[in-house]
């Protein structure tokens, strides 16, 4: 199976990061269609949380929000918002955060709060909502974006959620004790933090992909690793899964109330 | 002790200019009918608290009631940014509300202290996170056991929470279901609270341990049919997620989003709401 | 992950001879059986935990299980007092437990922090009461906006919990109706959890906000009908208030206390609950 | 009707101090009896609340525990321990909270935790269980107990709960905000404090108690108020009313599993 958008190489690689016996805190977007992919596919008993509260779910179709009724009527239950976060995140029950970033640094310091100075922001965004807790609390987190030279910055304009700060043992002298970004899966490369710098580098270029197409969509001096791999082409069964996936997302959220108002 | 009342008394007798006021709802149940009554009535000078603040907190911020905004996630869930909000925040249009930003952890824990009557509320949180260094209100404790160092930041207590429910008994005995969110906190949380419900039941037939609010601690209830949308209310009718993209239109544009307004809200009553949500309800 | 087994070696892989132990239930649910069990096992120098010690920690405490005990009501409930805890703290028979005594506000806030991941939990309480000042533990912080001083106390975080509760599916998800108490929060709170569960079935088919615990935060569960006995099961056995009342007879003696624990617990096995609950199930 | 107990004459004299739109936090034994006579007499809307978590609650028959099954299939809701202690009690929800006492002390002090040293007690006592907070954290305090030399004490061995401390504001003192104990009904008198020095003054005598008696079965001078009254003797609906209620919950009580092991 040759014929793919990079967009469904991201998601699929993203989607293989994941095991039968993760406990993975779901971001709406990428991170989502990913975590579905893989309860899809080869880890069916992998357990996906919403912060809405909905926990052990197994959505038909993509959310639109975290908080669409599907995930509820799918899950094993839906607790309450703070219990959510006291008890399931706080708690340390979850394995794997799952992020996205409109800032990336190579640190995976993640910015989804403002472009530009906090008190007169040029472009204000939504705001960190879960992440600043699920960047700390997660035993791992995983980040996925689309590269390109305004997300993949030198500087993020807000630190909304801590990834290895300045690298080294940044997140040891804070006081966090769990892991952090150990991934970041672009539609370009996937990428592990350097063991000792923490910096991410690119261990695997999907296909097709080159060195140059990397560093020309990502705003800091990429490095590489010494044995680059190539990223596994989608398998047929992924890409059906995901594109089946996308199709029944497409047609529920057109929805039956197109011609009301809002 | 809830009494049953028109939406519009409920929201006149238990909203006032200046109040700080929490419309709750986690994309859930979102007490749009309420919101739109409480920006009919023309209220000024509001501090308007919400974990995830979305289009009715769009409309009423672009309608010039914010004073001040306490949120964690300012956003069109699934869509992207709120353009109303966008253009007070970045353009002071028309006017630019204070802003008082938490994380969900942050929030979900003040309501969460808030309705058990604490004066603050104590996590661990905001570790490395820029927020702490751009509020105020993030502050620390020790742990005098362990020494290890805790967030702490003010607990929520709105002067009033709006909320929409499934439905009510006789008695003013409220039932929610599904996503209950963070709606039992608002609304314990808070000095006075106003609920609007799908339908009055002879009983609500829930089981025992399911999320009800007695009703002494509510205040007035009002019968709001399709009352949540373009949320939805479990069990009635489904989110209407092509009117939350529609909105990224509508708002885009001062005078596309005041020509909305005048047509769907100012001109409009609570009754509107049932006609909206008649296509998206499902019998499953 | 929830693996099923038998009583017998979900006691045995989940216990250690000092370990910190919490079987809780609050009046329902109360894990006789696997208190029971323990016992059988002879665990040696235990921490027990539990807010409301009843029967089973007066039978745990009889046989000199106990190197400490941390609780905040340690009676027989509408009955009086517990003799065997009594004989040993008063008399040291068989032996003299520590004690680490809260209210009950206190344990369920340190339950409830236990399960929150947080060192410590702070709340508003021992005001005046004596307890502060004979048990080490009650500290307090000073709260950073108001200045109030808030009681502070460790966090429960047992090495392992055991509850009963109705039923598990077969993927191992745990459903806890009725008076939930702090299973909940005993089960998230410790390190390893162990549930006996009246039965098993293919679907819990349970409305999506009851208290479900999945499987993955559960280590062992033992299929024991009857489990909770003289303790309830909702749905399916009624409290036997007359073996409370009778225990009362039974403990007041060394040697009645000792002929009853040989005939019912250490020559007997899980098996025997179910015959207990006979005239108590009730088809309603 | 004249022929009651002294026994009676108290549950009932307590019932009545409760209203229709009180929320009442309920203690097991004699606050339990009067409050359910409250219910099913004059206030048939209280709320009344148990801290096994049970809210609005409505037993056919008085529970044996506060965790009895009869309380949860009768209730309004039911929520776990944590909320009601959280949410409920130091929430400042309930108006009244209703103790028994195995000491007191002429200022609304309540010892149940020991006799004699609390490090080596002459006798073990249960403990507080939810009544330190309760003592704080409701509106007003009531307590019900029988009278006696043993029980009603000038200084009891534990302070287990806090009710006027040593007198006068000793409450604001300590910073608790709710008013303590407002109310004492004993199986002889009801009793208020007095407004200043807060000690527990008798207001009224139950029908054919004599202040001799009163005095002879309290450890501590009893103060009277200079117009005391002569409590209500119980009417035949409240007499009825309790009576029913003992004889159903006795009943309950030996039960179906009366010749079962525990």
């Amino acid at each position: 199976m040759s014929d793919f958008t990079s967009d469904e190489m991201m998601t699929i690689a993203a989607s293989r990061a994941l095991g039968n016996s993760d406990v993975c805190f779901v971001g709406i977007g990428a991170p989502s269609a990913a975590c579905n992919v893989a309860r899809l596919t080869h880890a069916p008993d992998i357990t996906l949380i919403y912060e809405s509260g909905t926990i052990g779910t197994a959505p038909d179709v993509l959310p639109l929000s975290i908080g669409d009724g599907e995930l509820c009527d799918t899950a094993v239950t839906t607790v309450s918002v703070p219990e959510m976060f006291r008890y399931w995140l706080m708690g340390g029950r979850i394995t794997i955060g799952f992020l996205g970033a409109a800032q990336l640094d190579k640190f995976g310091n993640i910015n989804t709060t403002v472009i530009g100075d906090y008190a007169h922001p040029k472009t204000r965004l939504p705001g960190g909502g879960g992440a600043p807790e699920i960047a700390s609390s997660c035993g791992e987190i995983y980040i996925t974006m689309k590269q390109s030279l305004r997300g993949m910055v030198e500087k993020i304009d807000f630190f909304t959620s801590f990834g290895h700060g300045e690298g080294g043992d940044h997140r040891q002298r804070l006081g966090i004790t769990t892991k952090g970004p150990t991934l970041l899966i672009t539609d370009l490369a996937v990428w592990k933090p350097d063991r000792h710098t923490k910096e991410f580098t690119v261990v695997s270029l999907h296909p097709g992909v080159t060195r140059d197409q990397v560093q020309a969509n990502c705003g800091w001096q990429v490095k590489f690793a010494e044995t680059l791999e190539e990223t596994p082409a989608p398998t047929e069964t992924e890409l059906k899964t995901l594109r089946d996936l996308k199709a029944r997302t497409d047609a529920a959220h057109r929805g039956p109330g197109t011609d009301q108002a809002a | 002790m809830a009494s049953f009342m028109s939406l519009r008394d409920a929201v006149s007798q238990n909203l006032k200019d200046g109040n700080a006021a929490a419309f709750e709802g986690f994309t859930h149940l979102i007490p749009h009918a309420a919101a739109h009554e409480a920006i009919r009535q023309g209220f000024k000078d509001l501090t308007l608290i919400r974990m995830t603040p979305d289009l009715v907190y769009d409309q009423m911020v672009g309608m010039g009631m914010a004073r001040k905004l306490v949120f964690s996630y300012i956003g069109n869930p699934g869509v992207g940014l709120l353009r109303r909000a966008r253009d007070a925040i970045e353009n002071g249009w028309p006017n630019r509300p204070e802003i008082e930003e938490h994380s969900h952890s942050g929030m979900a824990n003040a309501y969460e202290a808030g309705a058990a009557g604490l004066p603050c509320a104590i996590f661990r949180g905001y570790k490395g996170a820029g927020l702490a260094q751009v509020n105020a209100n993030i502050k620390s404790v020790t742990c005098p056991f362990t020494g290890e160092e805790l967030a702490a930041i003010p607990s929520v207590r709105p002067d009033v929470s709006f909320i929409h429910a499934q439905k009510a008994d006789r008695k003013g005995n409220v039932l929610i279901e599904g996503i209950i969110g963070i709606q039992k906190e608002a609304v314990l949380a808070a000095r006075r609270a106003v609920v609007t419900v799908e339908e009055i039941v002879d009983d609500l037939d829930a089981h025992p341990n399911l999320c009800v609010l007695p009703a002494w601690t509510i205040d007035a209830i009002a019968v709001v049919p399709g009352g949540a949308h373009p949320s939805y209310t479990h069990g009635y009718y489904v989110r209407d997620n092509a009117a939350y993209l529609e909105w990224d239109r509508i708002a885009a544009e001062r005078d596309t989003f005041l020509t909305w307004m005048k047509e769907n809200v100012l001109d409009a009553g609570p009754e509107v709401f049932a006609g909206r949500v008649g296509k998206l309800r499902r019998t499953s």
